[in-house]
This record gives structure tokens, C-alpha cells and sequence, in this order.
């Protein structure tokens, strides 16, 4: 077989592998702060999208200033869910406030719907998604410059954030609360703003996704299925480990790729949908816990 | 009516061999070997974090040691399974009382006569005419678990409305149910008041000499121990320092170390 | 305060753990049941059939499946919907390449199919817990639906993937009018919810609460988890997978994989999540609740003559709202409620 | 009725038994809640089972003339055995099972008893230590084996052990059992009831079966009762009332018996058995309707209005409506209603819904109260009786019920008032004599035949007898007033507050009361007024439910004041006593009658101190505790006066 090819299409799922990473950070960022394993994360990142798309077309401002204003809802967005859904449900089980989330996911949905209107949207970032001309030229392989683009965003974000919760108050205290709850407000953590200001940071890294996913495939409800991708990532790469979810998130964007490029034409295609969840599972049954995540022992 | 007159066997039922357990390096039980004789009350204690609950945890399986034997029904193992245990009539209570939050008392209790029920998924879901005979037969045993602990009066409560002591007591007739040949107790008594106390040690007693059940027991309160049990094993930091009759355990000057350097 | 229990004592096991101990409930009851049977089928209008009733009854037949796996036993499932498609698609095609098989038997077929498929995705249940297991019912939900359309055999090489359900004929009769169908679905709901109600006030039904509760202690006690769960994982998937071939053969005709979508998963968690999870009479409620509230909202819609899309997007919003809502205010759904109020009623006059 | 009187003129218990296991056989004969549902004995089976309990104790060695004592909660099986002994001609001797050690013990030695059948573990340590010291109980037989398991003691046998000995036996004597109850006679002894009497050493009553038969034979007459009945019998055994409801009658009418699980269970099964006869002493009717306030208290506003108000509806028309008396129609419609969501449910609620016929005796009951359970439409009426009658003299018929009367003589019963105002009573059913006591016997029994109840009465206007009190307890003050202890204090009691009261008076200047306050009902009032206290005695201490209860007094007084013959009587001064007054002290007797002469000793200090008017007085007092300890409570207790009232002789 072709390895230009090969090596093309592993790129290229590498690339979107980075997209979901960057989904599944959400997902961590929420699960390490406050046990809550957020589904609307999803409908969070379409709701970025939508609102800042809006914003502008509403405001005839171009998108990178909408953006502003968009972080500030995605902010407040972040701490109402925090006071309204997540305080009167503490301490309730993680099922709770999983289907909790469930709940929220369509509130969201209907509500972004409702305010920017269902039909889908295109969403121009102004980056044309044509192969780098240079790798192209030398090495005779495809990669989309856009793609190229929003890995290295996401590289950014990572990057800023470690820093934020290596270097900051918060951030410090962020992780204090991940490793034990009870020991966090036992030396006067306030869980309560800790939790707030994860969320809101979790809305911009949605939003963030938003913008990258929009800009591809158009701003549409099927972005909140984007959150159902990220699901594969988190369980291979942990729920607690943001290295995890890069990886996770790589591993599953190039062999859900392959998978669908090689394995696919066998079965009729479109294996996409289901492949890394069942990919997922397989690895669930070995390692329950993730390739980076803890081991839990069951005391009694 | 307690003491050594009742041992009128010297049987072994249960014999653990230098059983040690670790936790990712964490060192809980270490080379402890001890034997239960048929019919007696064996107390295990010692200061917090001794390892006590761990070896009842070994005994019943649910943690699995990485050293020693088991010896049991004759049989040696490296370990025991959870429903091995429970099936060759092992039944036990926990520290913190582990009921079915969801379920009446006597829902409660009847889950302790399940591996003494058999009918099939079809007959239950139909709930034919032996199901119903089956049901009630094992209804009439959980009765007699519920007057003989003296909670009539409770016997429909959901069982998280419940007091502690009435929990604990729930929890016990839940073990009594599956009418065990060896009863494990983890600290029945732990956070109860005096009388609640008083009426656990006489249940525990009359289990023993009226059910004649072999009874394994955690507790704090020196006292009780002494009332209760026929024979002590005593553990600090996961290691047997004393093992013996009340009396002279009591007297042991290494327990005494122990116990006032715990705390 | 309709209730007076002085003077009904019980002398027997059998009637002390009767299905409805209380008298007047028994009289309720069948009340109720006479309705359902005798009353609506003379007043009801073709409409109210097929487009409350039937799909009522339907739903709260999938709930009691789903809140036997996730309201009793405790694990939570995001693929109640898939379970009904292979319900639907299985009775489908026995019903197709087994010709003169009775309709209800291609029924029961469908349901085991269900159940199979169930056992087969219930296996990771014994070493993952909580939404990791939701999240391979999700992988299943997809997996499912990707298998009925991709592989046309299932949907029998119709092009659209659209398959139209045969013609339900028992002993030569023929259901066709809406209400014979109705009368069916109920029979068959009403059947299937008294078997479960019998399955957990047995010992079947106390092993799956054990496991929900208190795992480590169930097992103790002498339940073996793996075949708790998978007996649960059975029981519901078949529940659903018969409620899915109602969904195909008593409402909707014709289907296509697609109307078995993760969405349809999620609307019956909901039924329970708001009826009441652990509760036969939840899932019923709960079923009724979320059919009647989306026509609720469009007629608001319509009476201020809001754009339709409006209509949808309240729904979603509502549905969030409320299960947020039930979640933190009364977890237990409208069943504790309707509980309670039966409380109230039982100490009249008394507070307590 | 009369009939029923002829046709069971003749009859034995144990021949009643045969007959109603003739019958109904399949009819339930005795219930008894336990294992969490009711067991249930039909009438063939408990004669079945009296069979084999008669052999196995003729098997042991129990022979006619025999007593056999028998200890324990109410129990279909115990009630059994009664039966038992009387088929081989034995005498039953039924004990209080909460009485102290002492008590027991002088009954057994009065009555030498051999045989005893006791309930439980408790029951047999009781009589094992009983024994230690004499020849007595030889043999004893337990109901409950639980803990007893490794006893070893001689003549210790297993209720289901004795059924074995009787079923060999019975198979070994073929038509034993038949011929022992043909050998029984209408006059033999068929029952021994020890009277606590409010003096002296308890006395065994010895009563025939001619006079029990006809007794029960009697009462299920008057109120036309029927084999559909159902009682619950949760009084002591021992006590005549309970043996006249639970045991005579229920034979001769063949009623079903219901014990109930345990004596703290009592309410709970009063309302699921719902009894359709049905007998309580005033107290417990006090005890209901007090919790039924409390209760109402917390309810939601909305439901209290409408409690209130179709309890005053209830109060206008309910009585008229229950006697069957014209009521104005607008009164019957809101009754109507009220029927509908409060005083059916009410009465749901406190298990009272399905009684045709409610009995209250033993002690006076207040007319507020009486009133209340009549209102909603319980038919609740006062007999008057004593264990010397086979607690059957006075009823009152359907429709001529008031709360100040005991009703009129009962069929077959000869009432008069003896010129020194003592009722005195002559029937079948009287005592044979006081076991081994002829004395007292002759005390009480004259020439005539008439019985002396001791109690002081009147036949008011219609024939209805009136107590006023016991004629050893009337008294008159210094200046001459008549003072009727026991008058006084019932009209304190029906005081929700006021438990119990105790007066004296007899050669004094004045009427002094000591007063027990009801702990639940104060304790409430005290909660509502945020009021704190750690327990009676501090309680009992407080200024302000000194006041509370002087309110109390001083309106009994006012209502003494109305009345011509006690208007002189009108308490003084007062106390709250620091303790419970309690029978385990002997301050009260088994059925908790004060035992005025004992307390007046006991309480010498308190008594003086308020007869010279003091404040204050500190007094010290022996108690046995809840365990059997003893000790001493000491306190010092406020003494004070109440208001009294001029004497209005134009109400008279």
C-alpha cells in the first residue's frame, strides 16, 4: 500500500485526534476540579460557537471581536451552571450529576437554538484549509494547513493552562481539591469559586474548540456530538489526566482514520461513528482506570 | 453463661496461616497466623489501624492476601472468594454499617436468606405458586430473626430512617439470616450508647450459645471483651502480639505497651 | 382520608406481601384498569389512540425496562434505545424469513434477541462502574444503529433502510383499527409490568437493589455481581426490546433504524429520572409526562402563535430544566411524590 | 337474652368450649399477632389444642381440685390453659405478670400452688426464685423457650413438650378428656381472681362457672352480641374485666380473641384488628384522645379549622345522632361530612371505626371525654361491677348513656342501697367465698345473700345507679361537710393536666390534694410555652404549672360549689408531688387506685406542712427504680392554696 498515503491519512487523523483532545481537556479540566464528568460539554462548545458566530453577524463585528464578549458569556455561563446545578447537588452521587449534565446538555441545546435559530452556519476564521504548500512540494504529503493551525492553538491553550495551574492561586488550589476534597476545604479552600472558575475556564476551552470545529465543519447541532468523541479519548487516556486526553485524543483521531480509511470499504464505511468507543471498551475491560489515571483500590 | 465451659470441642474450623496483605506497598497485615475453634468467641483487637478489619476481610475474600494459606473445611487456599465464603456459611457485619439504604428492615433481612432461595427468573416474574410458598417460608424465618432482635416494631421501616444503634442491630439479624456457621463482626458496638451496647452483647451471646455459631469479634471496649470472648488475638501495625485468653491478654505487658503508646 | 385500613389485618405471609395489600388500592387498581380497558376504548378518538395513548404505553413499557437496569439495579444505561431497535428489527425478521409465526411469539423472539445483545454489553458491567459503563452503552447505542444500517440484510435490502412492519394478526384476528392495537399494547404492558412488579418484590428484585446499594455487601451476603447484573441487563433489554417492536408493530407502521437514536435513549432516562427511579408506578408516570408535556408545549406554542422551531427548542429546554430540576428537589421522582401524598391521605387528619 | 341465659344455665367452660368447636369449628377462636402476622386458632383447634394441654397436665400429675397459675402477657395459649385446668376440673389461677416478686410469691404460697404455666424466660426465673425457698411450683411449664434453652431445672417442661405427653396420653386414656369435663358441675369453682384490694393482702375471689357462665351469658345479651365480635384483650389476665370480656363472654358468645404482639404494641394492633367490642378503662381513653390533641396540634392550620369545626358540629348533634334521636336536618348534613373527613377517618386512624359496643368501668370517667368518642359516633358506654361480681352489675342499655351514671342493674342482678348508702348487690354471679378466708368472706356476704360493694351510691330519677365513692373513704370535715375523697379526685383527674390526685379531708379543717401532673400533657403545654425542663420532678416544680394547676383546682372547685351535697368540700391548699405516684411503691394498686390511708403515712411531712400552711417543705422518699433498684429522690416541694367558692345553694 501506498505509505505517502498512509502517513497522510495518519496525520490527518493526528490532527483531528488534537481537535477531540482538545474536547476531552474540557472534560478533564471539570472531572479532576469537581468529580462532575460533564456531558454538556458538548453542547457547551456549540454553544460557544453559535453565541460568538451570533454576537458577530448580531453586532456586525468580525468574529475575533466577538470573540471577547463570547468568553464573558462562556464565563458566566460557567459560574451559573457552578451555583445552579452543581452546589445543591454536592456530594451526591457521580451518577447524579453525570445525568445531571445529561439534563443541562439539553437545556443548552434548546437553548442556543433558540436564540441563534437551528440551521447550520459557516463560520469563517479567515484560515483557508489548502495543504501546506512547502511539505507538499518537498515530501509530496497533504496536510491541511488549518489543521496544522489548530493543533498548534491547542498546543497553546495546553501550554497556558499548565502554566495558570502551576503558577496561580487558584490554580494551585485547583489541584489541591482534585487530589482530596474533604482535605481542600479541611485547610480553607473555597471549593465553591474553585469549582466556578473551573467551568468558566472549561466554556473557553469549549469555546476555543467551538471556533476550530465551527470553522471546519460549520456551526451546527451536530457539534455537540463532538462531546460524544471526546468520550473514547477520555476513557483511553483517563478522566483525570490532561497528558491523557492528548494523547487519548490522538491515539483515537488516527485510528478511528485508519480504521475508517482501511477497515472501512470491508464493512460498508461510516465505521467512524462507533469504532473508537468499541475501541474504548475493549481497553475499559483491561484497564478500567485509563492509560494515565489512577489506580483505585476498593476499600472497605 | 459465656466462658470456656461451652468449648466442648476443640475443633478447628478455621485456620489462618501467616497471612500477609499490602496495599501498593503499604504494609497491613503482616505474617499473622491464627485458628478459630468451633463454637468459641474470638476477639481481634487492638489500636487503629492494627490490621483488624483487613483480617476479617481476608477471612471473608474480599481482599485476597498476598502471602499465606487458608485453612478451611479442611481445605488449604491462598485465598478466600466472597461468595465461597457466604455459600460455605461465613457471614459477617461491617465497621460501617454496609445495609441496602434502599430497602425495608426486613427486605433487609430477607437478602440474607437469598442463597437459601431457588426459583427461577420465569417463576418469579409469574410468581407462581412455590414462589409464594418460598417467599413466605423464608418470610417466617426473617420473623424470627426480627422477634429475636426485638425489632418488630421497625420490621417495614426503610432502613436509612433508622437510628445507628437500630441499624447496626438490622445489620446483624441481615448476617443472622444466612444462619452462618462463622459470624464476622467488625465493631458491632462501635458509637452505640451503654444500652444499646448491653442489648448488642446479649444478642451476640445468645447467637452464640443458642445457634451455637462461632463468632469472630472487633471491638474497642475492653470491658466487652473480656465478657464476651473465650479467646483474644490481639494485633499492632499489622503484626500478632498476643494471642490467648481475656485474662492474660489483658495482663500482657506488650498489649499494655501497645494500647498506651497508641494513643 | 378515603383510606380506612383499621380491621385489615393479615393472617398470612402471602397476603401481608400481597401485590396491594391495602384494600382500597386493590379498588383503585381495578378502577383504573377498567378505564384503561373499558372506558377510554368506547370515548377515545382515533387521534388520542395513536398519537397518546399507544405511544404512552409503549414508553412506559421501555421505562420499566430501563429503570429495572438503572432505577433497581443501579446501572445506568445511555442504550435503552438501541435495545429497542433490536427488538423491532429482530421480530421484523422473524416475522419475515419464518412465515405463519405468530405475532407474539415474534415479540418474545425480539425481546431475547434484546436480552443477548444486552448480556453481551452487560459484561464490562462486573469491572466498570458508573458512567463508564454508561459509556459503553453509548457504544453500543452507535454500534447497534450502525449495524441495522449497514448491513441491509437486517432491514431486508429496502433501499431506504425503512422497513414497514407486518400486519398483526393473532389467531386470524386482524389488528388494524387503532383501537384493537391499543387494546393490545395495553394487554401486553399491563402483563409485562405485573411481572415486573412481581420480579423485584422477590428475590430477584432485592439482588439487584442489593447490588445498587451496597455492592461489597451484596456480595458478602451471597450475590454473585456478574449474574445479578447481567440478569438485570437481560431482563431490561428484553423489556425494551418488546416495547421497541410495539413501537414498530402497534405505533409507527413503518421504521427506520434511525428512529431508535441516541435521543429516544435519553428521552426514556428522563421518564424514569422524573417518574421515579425504582418504581413500576415511576415508570409510568414518568412515560405519561414526557408524552403529554411536548403537546402541552405546542399548543402553548400555537395558542400564542410562537414560530414552531420554538416548539422543539422549548421542549429541549424544559426536559433539561426539569430533570436538573427533579434531580436536586425530589430525586425520587413523581413517584415519592404521589407517595407521599398517599402518606397524607393514609394519617388523615393526622400530620403524622 | 333469656334464652341465652337457660340454654347456658348449665354449662361449664370446657363444655362451652366443646360446643363452640361443635359450632364453628372453622370459625377463629383466638388471634394472636406474632411473627409480624396474625396467627390464627379456630375453635376446633384450640379445643383440639385445650385437649392435649388437659392430658399432658393429667399426664403430669395435675389433678381435680388443683390450682394452676398462670403468668404472662394475654395469650391465646394461656387463655388455653385456662381452659385446661377447668376440663380436669382444676382451678385457674391467673397472676398479674408485672407484679412484684412479693406479690407473686404470697399468691402462690395462699393458693399452694403445684402447677404453674408461665409465659417466658422472665416469667420462669420469677417463679424459679419463687421456689427456691418453698415447696411451691413444682412443675412448670413455659410458652416462649427462647433463652431457655439450658435450664436444668426439675419440673421444667416445653409447652410443646407438655402437647406431646398429652397426645400419648390421650392415646393411652381413649375418652379421658370426655369423661374429666362431664365431671365438672355448674358450681364447681371455675375461677380465682386475686383482688388488689386497695387494703390489706390481696384476696383470691373464688367464682363458680354457674356464676361466669351467666355473667358472660348476661352481657352478650344485653348488647345482643353475636359470633361476629372481635376483642382484643390486652388487660392483665388477672383482672376480673378482662376475664368477664376476653374469657366468659367470648366463650358463651363465641367471639374471636385477639392478643396482641407485645405491650408496646397495643395501639398499633387495636388498629389493625379494628375490634367490633371493645373495653378500656377511662385512662386509655384519656391516653387516645390526648394524643389525638397533640397530634392535631401539628397539623396544618387549615386542617385544624376544619378539625375544630366539625368537632363542634359533632358536639351539637352527634350524640342525638348516634342514640338515634331527631337532630336538625342542617346539623345531620354537616355530620354527613364530617362523618366523611374527620370522624371516620379519625376513628380509622385510632382503630375504633368497626366497634358496635364500647365499654369503660373501673373508675370514673370525665364527662368531656366520654362525650368526645360518643360525638364521633363510638358507642361507648359504663358498666359497673367488681371482681366479687364477676365485674357484672350495672349497664348502661343503647340509648340511655350518661356519663355520670353507671346504667341500670344488669339482667338477673339485684341491686340495692343499704341504709348506710351502700350499694349492695345479689345474682348468680357472686362470689363463692374468699379463697381459705371466710372471715373476709363473711365481712362482705350477708345473712341475705346480698353482696356489699363498699361503694356509696344513689339511684338517680330513671333507675340509673350513681357512685359516688367508696363508703369507707367517705368522709366530713371538722364543721361536718361531706367529703368524698374519691369524688374530688376523679373531677381533678378529668383535668388533661392532672394525672392523679389524692385528698384529704376526713376530721380535718379543710380538703388538702396532692396532684401528679401528666407528664405528656404538661411537658406540651410547657414546649409550647418554651418553657425548659429536664424531667417531672423539675417540671413538677416550676411556678408556672403551679398556677396551671391551680386554675384547674380552683374550677373544680367552683363546680363542688354548685352542688348541694359537696359544696362544702372545696380544696385549699395543694401540692404537685416531686414523683409519679406508682404501684411498684405501693402508692397505687395493680389497676392504679390511690391508696389514700398508705400515701397519707408515706407523705406524713407533705400532709402536715400543708395543713399548717406552710410555703415549703423538703421531704425524702424511697423508689424503686424501672430495674428493681432502690433509692431515694429527695426534693423540696411549694405548697399552695386555691381559690375557693361560695356555696350557691340556689343551684342546688
Amino acid at each position: 500500500m501506498n505509505v505517502i498515503f498512509f502517513i497522510e491519512v495518519l496525520i490527518g487523523g493526528l490532527l483531528s485526534g488534537v481537535m477531540y483532545a482538545m474536547v476531552a481537556l474540557g472534560f478533564v479540566l471539570i472531572y479532576k476540579a469537581s468529580g462532575v464528568f460533564n456531558f454538556a460539554q458538548g453542547a457547551m462548545v456549540f454553544f460557544a460557537a453559535a453565541t460568538c458566530l451570533g454576537i458577530s453577524e448580531t453586532l456586525g463585528i468580525s468574529i475575533w471581536w466577538a470573540i471577547l464578549p463570547t468568553i464573558l458569556v462562556m464565563i458566566a455561563l460557567g459560574l451559573a451552571t457552578e451555583r445552579i446545578v452543581l452546589r445543591p447537588l454536592v456530594n451526591q452521587n457521580e451518577i447524579t450529576l453525570f445525568m445531571a449534565t445529561i439534563g443541562l446538555t439539553f437545556f443548552l441545546e434548546g437553548l442556543v437554538q433558540a436564540l441563534w435559530g437551528s440551521h447550520a452556519k459557516a463560520l469563517d476564521l479567515g484560515i483557508e484549509d489548502i495543504p501546506l504548500s512547502y511539505v507538499l512540494d518537498n515530501y509530496n504529503i497533504m496536510i491541511s494547513q488549518f489543521d496544522l493551525i489548530s493543533a498548534a492553538v491547542c498546543a497553546l491553550l495546553v501550554t497556558v493552562l499548565t502554566l495558570l495551574f502551576s503558577h496561580t492561586k487558584t490554580g494551585r488550589a485547583l489541584r489541591a481539591v482534585a487530589d482530596d476534597h474533604q482535605a481542600a476545604l479541611a485547610v480553607g479552600i473555597p471549593l465553591q469559586r474553585v469549582w466556578g472558575v473551573v467551568w468558566a475556564v472549561a466554556g473557553i476551552v469549549a469555546l476555543v474548540a467551538g471556533l476550530l470545529w465551527g470553522a471546519r465543519n460549520g456551526v451546527q447541532f451536530a457539534l455537540t456530538f463532538t462531546a460524544l468523541k471526546a468520550l473514547p479519548v477520555l476513557i483511553l487516556g483517563g478522566f483525570t489526566s490532561v497528558p491523557g486526553a492528548i494523547v487519548g485524543g490522538l491515539i483515537i483521531g488516527a485510528s478511528e482514520k485508519l480504521a475508517e480509511v482501511y477497515v472501512g470499504p470491508l464493512v460498508g464505511g461510516g465505521i467512524e461513528g462507533w469504532f473508537p468507543y468499541v475501541l474504548a471498551m475493549l481497553f475499559l475491560l483491561v484497564r478500567p482506570e485509563g492509560l494515565f489515571g489512577e489506580k483505585l483500590i476498593r476499600r472497605v | 453463661m459465656s466462658g470456656s465451659s461451652k468449648l466442648d470441642t476443640d475443633e478447628v474450623i478455621l485456620d489462618m496461616r501467616n497471612i500477609s496483605l499490602s496495599f501498593g506497598g503499604v504494609k497491613s497485615l503482616i505474617d499473622v497466623s491464627f485458628d478459630l475453634k468451633k463454637h468459641e468467641v474470638r476477639a481481634i483487637i487492638g489500636p487503629n489501624g492494627a490490621g483488624k478489619s483487613s483480617m476479617i476481610n481476608v477471612i471473608n475474600g474480599i481482599y485476597r492476601p498476598q502471602k499465606g494459606e487458608i485453612i478451611y473445611h479442611g481445605k488449604s487456599r491462598k485465598s478466600m472468594h466472597p461468595y465461597y465464603a457466604a455459600s460455605t456459611g461465613i457471614a459477617r457485619t461491617f465497621q460501617n454499617i454496609a445495609l441496602f439504604r434502599g430497602m425495608s428492615v426486613l427486605d433487609n433481612i430477607m437478602t440474607g436468606r437469598n442463597l437459601k432461595m431457588s426459583s427461577s427468573m420465569l417463576m418469579q416474574a409469574l410468581y407462581w405458586g412455590p414462589v409464594q410458598k418460598n417467599e413466605a417460608k423464608h418470610r417466617r424465618k426473617a420473623e424470627e430473626i426480627i422477634d429475636f432482635l426485638e425489632i418488630q416494631h421497625i420490621r417495614k421501616t426503610p432502613v436509612n430512617r433508622l437510628a445507628y444503634g437500630l441499624q447496626k442491630r438490622v445489620e446483624l439479624g441481615r448476617a443472622l439470616a444466612a444462619e452462618p456457621e462463622i459470624l464476622l463482626l467488625d465493631e458491632p458496638m462501635a458509637g452505640m450508647n451503654v444500652e444499646e451496647k448491653q442489648d448488642m452483647c446479649r444478642f451476640i451471646l445468645d447467637v452464640n450459645d443458642q445457634l451455637g455459631t462461632t463468632i469472630v469479634l472487633i471491638e474497642h471496649d475492653m470491658s466487652i471483651v473480656m465478657e464476651l470472648s473465650d479467646r483474644v488475638l490481639v494485633l499492632d501495625h499489622g503484626s500478632k502480639i498476643a494471642d490467648g485468653g481475656p485474662v492474660e491478654v489483658r495482663n500482657d505487658p506488650q498489649v499494655i505497651k501497645a494500647y498506651l503508646g497508641s494513643n | 382520608m378515603f383510606y380506612r385500613e383499621a380491621g385489615q389485618f393479615k393472617t398470612t405471609y402471602q397476603s401481608d406481601s400481597a401485590l396491594f395489600p391495602i384494600l382500597q388500592d386493590k379498588i383503585g387498581v381495578l378502577v383504573g384498569l377498567a378505564i384503561f380497558f373499558l372506558a377510554i376504548p368506547l370515548v377515545a378518538t382515533p387521534y388520542l389512540f395513536s398519537a397518546i395513548l399507544i405511544p404512552f404505553l409503549i414508553f412506559s413499557l421501555a421505562a420499566i425496562g430501563l429503570n429495572i437496569l438503572t432505577g433497581y439495579a443501579g446501572q445506568l444505561s445511555l442504550g435503552s434505545a438501541a435495545f429497542m431497535a433490536v427488538g423491532a428489527f429482530a421480530t421484523y425478521n422473524f416475522m419475515l424469513r419464518i412465515p405463519g409465526k405468530p405475532i407474539l411469539v415474534a415479540f418474545i423472539l425480539g425481546g431475547i434477541s434484546a436480552a443477548l445483545v444486552g448480556i453481551a454489553f452487560g459484561l464490562p458491567s462486573l469491572r466498570i462502574r458508573g458512567f463508564y459503563l454508561a459509556v459503553t452503552t453509548l457504544a453500543m447505542q452507535f454500534f447497534v444503529l450502525w449495524c441495522l444500517t449497514k448491513i441491509p440484510w437486517f432491514t431486508n435490502y429496502s433501499p431506504s433502510g425503512v422497513i414497514r412492519a407486518q400486519q398483526v394478526v393473532i389467531l386470524g384476528y386482524v389488528f388494524d383499527s387503532q383501537v384493537s392495537r391499543y387494546l393490545l399494547t395495553l394487554s401486553i404492558v399491563s402483563l409485562m409490568a405485573l411481572m415486573a412488579k412481581n420480579m423485584v418484590r422477590t428475590n430477584l428484585g432485592r439482588s439487584w437493589m442489593a447490588i445498587r446499594d451496597m455492592d461489597v455487601a451484596a456480595e458478602v451476603i451471597g450475590f454473585r455481581p456478574l449474574q445479578t447484573k447481567l440478569t438485570a441487563f437481560a431482563i431490561s433489554a428484553f423489556y425494551c426490546g418488546v416495547a421497541g417492536a410495539l413501537f414498530a408493530y402497534t405505533y409507527l407502521g413503518t421504521v427506520e433504524p434511525e428512529a431508535y437514536s441516541l435521543d429516544l435513549s435519553f428521552r426514556i432516562l428522563f421518564m424514569i429520572i422524573i417518574g421515579g427511579m425504582g418504581s413500576i408506578l415511576g415508570s409510568f408516570l414518568g412515560a405519561a409526562f414526557m408524552t403529554l408535556l411536548p403537546i402541552g408545549l405546542n399548543m402553548f406554542v400555537h395558542h400564542f402563535s410562537l414560530p414552531m422551531t420554538l416548539a422543539s427548542n422549548l421542549e429541549l429546554m424544559t426536559f433539561g430544566s426539569l430533570i436538573i430540576f427533579f434531580l436536586i428537589v425530589e430525586p425520587h421522582g413523581l413517584a415519592r411524590l404521589w407517595q407521599i401524598g398517599k402518606e397524607k391521605l393514609r394519617l388523615w387528619p393526622f400530620p403524622y | 337474652m333469656k334464652a341465652l341465659l337457660e340454654e347456658t344455665k348449665n354449662q361449664v367452660f370446657p363444655s362451652l368450649l366443646l360446643e363452640q368447636a361443635q359450632v364453628r369449628g372453622n370459625k377463629p377462636a383466638f388471634r394472636l399477632k406474632e411473627f409480624g402476622i396474625w396467627q390464627t386458632w379456630t375453635w376446633a383447634e384450640i379445643a383440639q389444642e385445650v385437649r392435649l394441654l388437659a392430658c399432658g397436665l393429667a399426664s403430669l400429675g395435675y389433678q381435680r381440685g388443683m390450682n394452676l397459675a398462670i403468668i404472662g402477657n394475654n395469650h391465646p395459649r394461656l387463655y388455653g390453659a385456662m381452659l385446661a385446668a377447668q376440663s380436669l376440673g382444676g382451678v385457674p389461677v391467673p397472676l398479674y405478670q408485672d407484679a412484684p416478686v412479693v406479690d407473686i410469691a404470697y399468691a402462690l404460697q395462699n393458693a399452694d400452688i403445684q402447677f404453674a404455666l408461665a409465659e417466658d424466660q422472665e416469667q420462669v426465673d420469677k417463679l424459679l426464685d419463687i421456689r427456691r425457698d418453698n415447696e411451691l411450683v413444682g412443675t412448670i411449664i413455659y410458652e416462649d423457650p427462647k433463652g431457655l434453652q439450658d435450664y436444668r431445672d426439675a419440673g421444667l417442661h416445653a409447652y410443646d413438650h407438655l402437647l406431646q405427653l398429652g397426645c400419648d396420653y390421650d392415646q393411652a386414656h381413649p375418652g379421658f378428656f370426655e369423661d374429666q369435663i362431664a365431671a365438672c358441675q355448674p358450681d364447681d369453682i371455675s375461677i380465682m381472681l386475686y383482688t388488689s384490694g386497695t387494703t390489706g393482702r390481696p384476696k383470691g375471689v373464688c367464682l363458680s362457672h354457674r356464676a361466669m357462665v351467666s355473667a358472660g351469658a348476661g352481657g352478650v345479651g344485653f348488647d345482643n352480641l353475636t359470633d361476629k365480635e372481635n376483642v382484643l384483650s390486652y388487660l392483665p389476665m388477672a383482672w376480673a374485666g378482662d376475664h368477664f370480656f376476653s374469657y366468659a363472654q367470648a366463650l358463651v358468645g363465641g367471639f374471636t380473641v385477639n392478643c396482641p404482639e407485645s405491650p408496646d404494641t397495643v395501639m398499633l394492633d387495636l388498629r389493625e384488628i379494628a375490634p367490633t367490642y371493645y373495653f378500656a378503662p377511662p385512662r386509655i381513653f384519656e391516653g387516645m384522645l390526648t394524643t389525638v390533641m397533640i397530634r392535631m396540634e401539628d397539623a396544618s392550620w387549615i386542617k385544624r379549622k376544619m378539625f375544630h369545626y366539625f368537632m363542634a358540629v359533632a358536639k351539637r348533634a352527634g350524640i342525638d345522632i348516634l342514640d338515634g334521636k331527631p337532630a336538625p336536618l342542617l346539623d345531620r348534613i354537616q355530620y354527613a361530612i364530617g362523618r366523611i373527613v374527620v370522624f371516620g377517618p379519625l376513628k380509622d386512624v385510632l382503630g375504633l371505626s368497626r366497634i358496635r359496643v364500647a365499654y369503660t368501668a373501673g373508675a370514673a370517667i370525665g364527662p368531656d371525654l366520654f362525650r368526645f368518642y360518643r360525638s364521633i359516633g363510638v358507642n361507648l358506654k359504663q358498666f359497673y361491677g367488681a371482681t366479687e361480681t364477676c365485674a357484672y352489675v350495672c349497664m348502661q342499655p343503647d340509648g340511655e348513656v350518661r356519663s355520670n351514671s353507671v346504667g341500670v342493674p344488669a339482667p338477673g342482678v339485684e341491686v340495692k342501697i343499704s341504709e348506710r348508702g351502700e350499694v349492695i348487690v345479689r345474682s348468680v354471679s357472686m362470689l363463692r367465698e374468699y379463697y381459705k378466708n371466710s372471715e373476709a368472706t363473711a365481712e362482705v356476704l350477708d345473712e341475705d345473700g346480698y353482696f356489699h360493694t363498699g361503694d356509696a351510691g344513689v339511684f338517680d330519677a330513671d333507675g340509673h345507679l350513681q357512685i359516688i365513692d367508696r363508703v369507707a373513704d367517705l368522709g366530713r370535715t371538722r364543721s361536718g361537710d361531706l367529703f368524698a375523697p374519691n369524688y374530688i379526685e376523679n373531677k381533678l383527674k378529668f383535668f388533661s393536666y392532672i394525672k392523679e390526685a389524692v385528698t384529704f379531708g376526713d376530721g380535718l379543717d379543710h380538703i388538702y390534694a396532692f396532684v401528679n401532673i401528666d407528664m405528656e400533657a404538661v411537658g406540651n403545654w410547657a414546649e409550647r410555652r418554651g418553657l425548659p425542663y429536664s424531667g417531672y420532678t423539675d417540671l413538677a416544680g416550676k411556678p408556672q404549672v403551679y398556677e396551671l394547676i391551680a386554675e384547674c383546682l380552683a374550677q373544680a372547685n367552683q363546680d363542688l360549689s354548685r352542688e348541694t351535697t359537696m359544696a362544702g368540700a372545696q380544696i385549699k391548699r395543694f401540692l404537685i408531688l416531686h414523683k409519679e405516684l406508682d404501684p411498684d411503691d405501693g402508692e397505687l394498686t395493680r389497676t392504679r387506685k390511690v391508696r389514700r390511708r398508705f400515701i397519707a403515712e408515706k407523705y406524713k411531712v407533705l400532709l402536715d406542712a400543708l395543713i399548717q400552711g406552710k410555703d415549703a417543705q423538703y421531704v425524702e422518699t424511697q423508689v424503686v427504680f424501672e430495674d428493681g433498684r432502690e433509692g431515694m429522690v429527695a426534693a423540696t416541694l411549694q405548697l399552695a392554696d386555691v381559690k375557693t367558692f361560695p356555696v350557691l345553694k340556689e343551684a342546688a
